[in-house]
């Protein structure tokens, strides 16, 4: 095996990444419905018994698959999603109680997302506009005479990504629709950590085909592979 | 009160002649997806997946999926020549800035104004509304796919909605297991039927007003 | 040479294309300081004859270089830009009142195109707040305590890009520092015409690689080449 | 009344110091241009261009230019092992997202309290912004280079600065051809003199009040 170079100080071990999780944190996560979700991540949190988490990605996965292993160890106590409807456990913790969710439409969503990462303040949009839990305490405002929402900025303390590969600096390429909300949950952490497939030396990616340019990231693990069983199997 | 997918293919293919070549579509999980059986070999469709790909080919054989290529509704796809993969922000922008041709959802209320509630019963199932406000509101045309009844046999057509709304005046176009409705000007109109039932019995299991269009036609499949 | 097909009917001549452009119209060009602007379909509307229009663009270019040359003739009624430095004759118009030039600063005009694209009302922005001339004219709002201008949404009656390929759906790739604002512009379109290096068959670009998917692109012409001097040269 | 280029060296020099291995930074025209000139060959610095690159390496060679790859003033660059291509929205958001750790630009007057001003001259000079504001109210710490005084000989560090301000409060440190000031807590302090000048010359140029750092060094290149 060829020692990789680390001259960016990147490349960690899973342990090391997991320090920068703690109990009651904002934990921002890409993949959708647990196709793209970091799977060697999520099991060092479960792990690591981390509780009281604030979580924010596109929806709750499915009991066993992605981010819905944490959800349904109860260990959540808000997430932040469009649908939850996949998991039913995250459904029923929010019946009894026992977990907050804030729904958000998907494309609203993945656009306060983006624009967290991106150092905006909100985006205006008028999806939803009609509907009283997406526009339950939510500013309006009238452009060119017509209505919009103010949808904030969504950020994390920290990102968890999924990628295909990724070079010393963090450049990261996706694997097909594996890519998802993944380049924009990696924008929106204020630490954010890739899990990925393959490191490869720097210079191997190609600077064009890169997708989410490696000052967006701030540690690289390697991934252990997926490690549950997909709902179609 | 399920329906067998016999019926359910007759209702994918009466939603597939809506389809034209060239068109961009948006197709909901459940019998929308089984609408790309229906439509031509020949026939170059561009099929939109929220996730962020465009250009969904049919299913995989068993034992060729990849767990990294699926649809939004999680389940394994293929991809056509022409295709593009793109992060989800990008699959909602051409959501809103209308370049979804057709977009084809379930849903669990119509109103005769086409009023959507698809996304939530109160007290009860709450999984979210997803991509679904945006794919409502905003496709230049969207088709509701549907049981006419729900599973006590009540209408899930109605004058209006008593669950909570996805979106206000957004449906086009209504096909259930028996009948094709239109909604223009946020009127209801009744235009196909199949010919396993009569009119009588669509109102009879419509909870609102219907305009009966003066071309009415039988479905003959 | 190969004959293409052409299933989506998007590819054309730039005859075609022209017809697409009258005066009067409010039209939206890709590049940054030329590099990466559409030669031929510059050339094309300067041969027409265009006048009278409002412009949308990172800057005016130089005197002889991307859309400047549309600038300098006169053409301009009025342009929103970040900057006209390196065009002086875009100055001397200004300053003679010949042209309006709305100013908006880069990074925030970038955001306005893209949420023009993406079906957005508007982004909020900090950036400029203390400035009188961004923020003339635009509302205030207050988030979190912290206060953001509102930057509305631009689109354009037609947008006119540069890529290096297209295939026949116009899906399109750039060539490096030349993918600047296009990608953006190519979105922000009502309808957009790409002008491109190379037309290749469907199948021939792999869907990762694709920057700009092809559902925003209406039209697509063949490039005769950049056919100005760069300043460097 | 322009700087020679030793003259211009020796500030791009002295600015040099302030960047550290690995770093993201981000060049204005002129004078910061030469920075890179002057850091270690061994250093990994990412610069970064508005346009869309991050990753800029030296100039190329007379006849390797390529035009499709230049920086943000429009000058062909080459790119080092590592650097990305982007669209220029993403390029604005590592910007506003605080990712440039230093950015150096010129200026036309910076304020005692650090207000800079360099996007336009009332009547005469409108350029326009570009990218100036992002960079200087985004960037974690935003050097100034640039002449001591104007083509008339008058002061460009002024109490209050007379043109349309660019960005408040937001340079960190100021470089001339005389002398080097940081700004700290809305306070301007000598901290630093070419050793070609003395603190009675610096002051004499300078229209605002400036402390005078304890440990001041002089400058011996």
């Amino acid at each position: 095996m060829v020692e990789l170079q680390n001259p960016f100080k990147k490349i960690t071990s899973l342990d090391v990444a997991l320090e920068q999780l703690h109990d009651g944190m904002t934990i921002m996560f890409g993949g959708f419905g647990g196709v793209g979700s970091p799977p060697t991540l999520i099991e060092g949190m479960i792990a690591k018994n981390l509780t009281d988490l604030t979580l924010i990605g596109n929806d709750t996965g499915f009991p066993q698959i992605g981010i819905g292993k944490i959800v349904s160890q109860g260990r959540v106590r808000k997430i932040i999603a469009s649908h939850i409807g996949s998991n039913p456990i995250a459904g029923r913790l929010m019946n009894e109680g026992r977990l907050e969710v804030e729904f958000s439409p998907q494309g609203t969503l993945v656009e306060r997302i983006r624009a967290g990462g991106m150092g905006l303040g909100a985006i205006l949009s008028d999806v939803g506009i009609d509907n009283e839990i997406v526009s339950a305490g939510k500013k309006r405002i009238e452009l060119n005479g017509r209505t919009y929402l103010v949808e904030p900025a969504l950020t994390a303390q920290v990102s968890i990504v999924y990628a295909k590969k990724a070079d010393p600096y963090g450049n990261l390429i996706y694997d097909k629709s594996a890519r998802n909300t993944n380049p924009l949950v990696a924008m929106a952490g204020n630490f954010t950590i890739a899990e990925v497939e393959e490191i490869v030396p720097l210079g191997s990616l190609s600077p064009e085909e890169i997708v989410t340019p490696g000052v967006f990231v701030d540690m690289i693990i390697l991934s252990s592979g997926v490690n549950w069983k997909w709902a179609w199997e | 009160m399920g329906l067998n997918l016999d019926v359910r293919n007759k209702m994918a293919k009466r939603a597939a002649e809506e389809i034209t070549d060239g068109m961009v579509v948006n197709l909901g999980i459940g019998i929308p997806s089984l609408v790309p059986n229906h439509l031509p070999e020949t026939m170059t469709v561009m099929f939109h997946a929220e996730n962020g790909i465009l250009g969904m080919g049919p299913s995989p054989a068993t034992g060729k999926e990849d767990g990294n290529l699926c649809n939004a509704g999680g389940f394994p796809v293929t991809v056509v020549p022409g295709a593009s993969y793109f992060d989800s922000v990008t699959a909602f922008g051409m959501i809103r800035r209308g370049k979804i041709d057709v977009s084809i959802l379930g849903s669990l209320q119509v109103s005769s104004t086409g009023d959507l509630a698809n996304w939530i019963i109160p007290g009860k199932k709450v999984p979210g509304m997803g991509g679904a406000m945006e794919l409502a509101s905003k496709a230049n045309k969207l088709i509701v796919l549907m049981n006419h009844t729900d599973k006590t046999g009540r209408p899930k057509i109605l004058e209006k909605c008593t669950l909570p709304l996805t979106a206000k005046k957004c449906v086009d176009l209504i096909i259930t297991e028996l009948a094709v409705f239109e909604i223009v000007n946020e009127k209801l109109m009744l235009i196909q039927h199949f010919h396993t039932t009569t009119v009588d019995e669509i109102i009879s299991k419509t909870a609102c007003d219907i305009l009966i269009a003066e071309n009415l036609k039988v479905i003959d499949f």
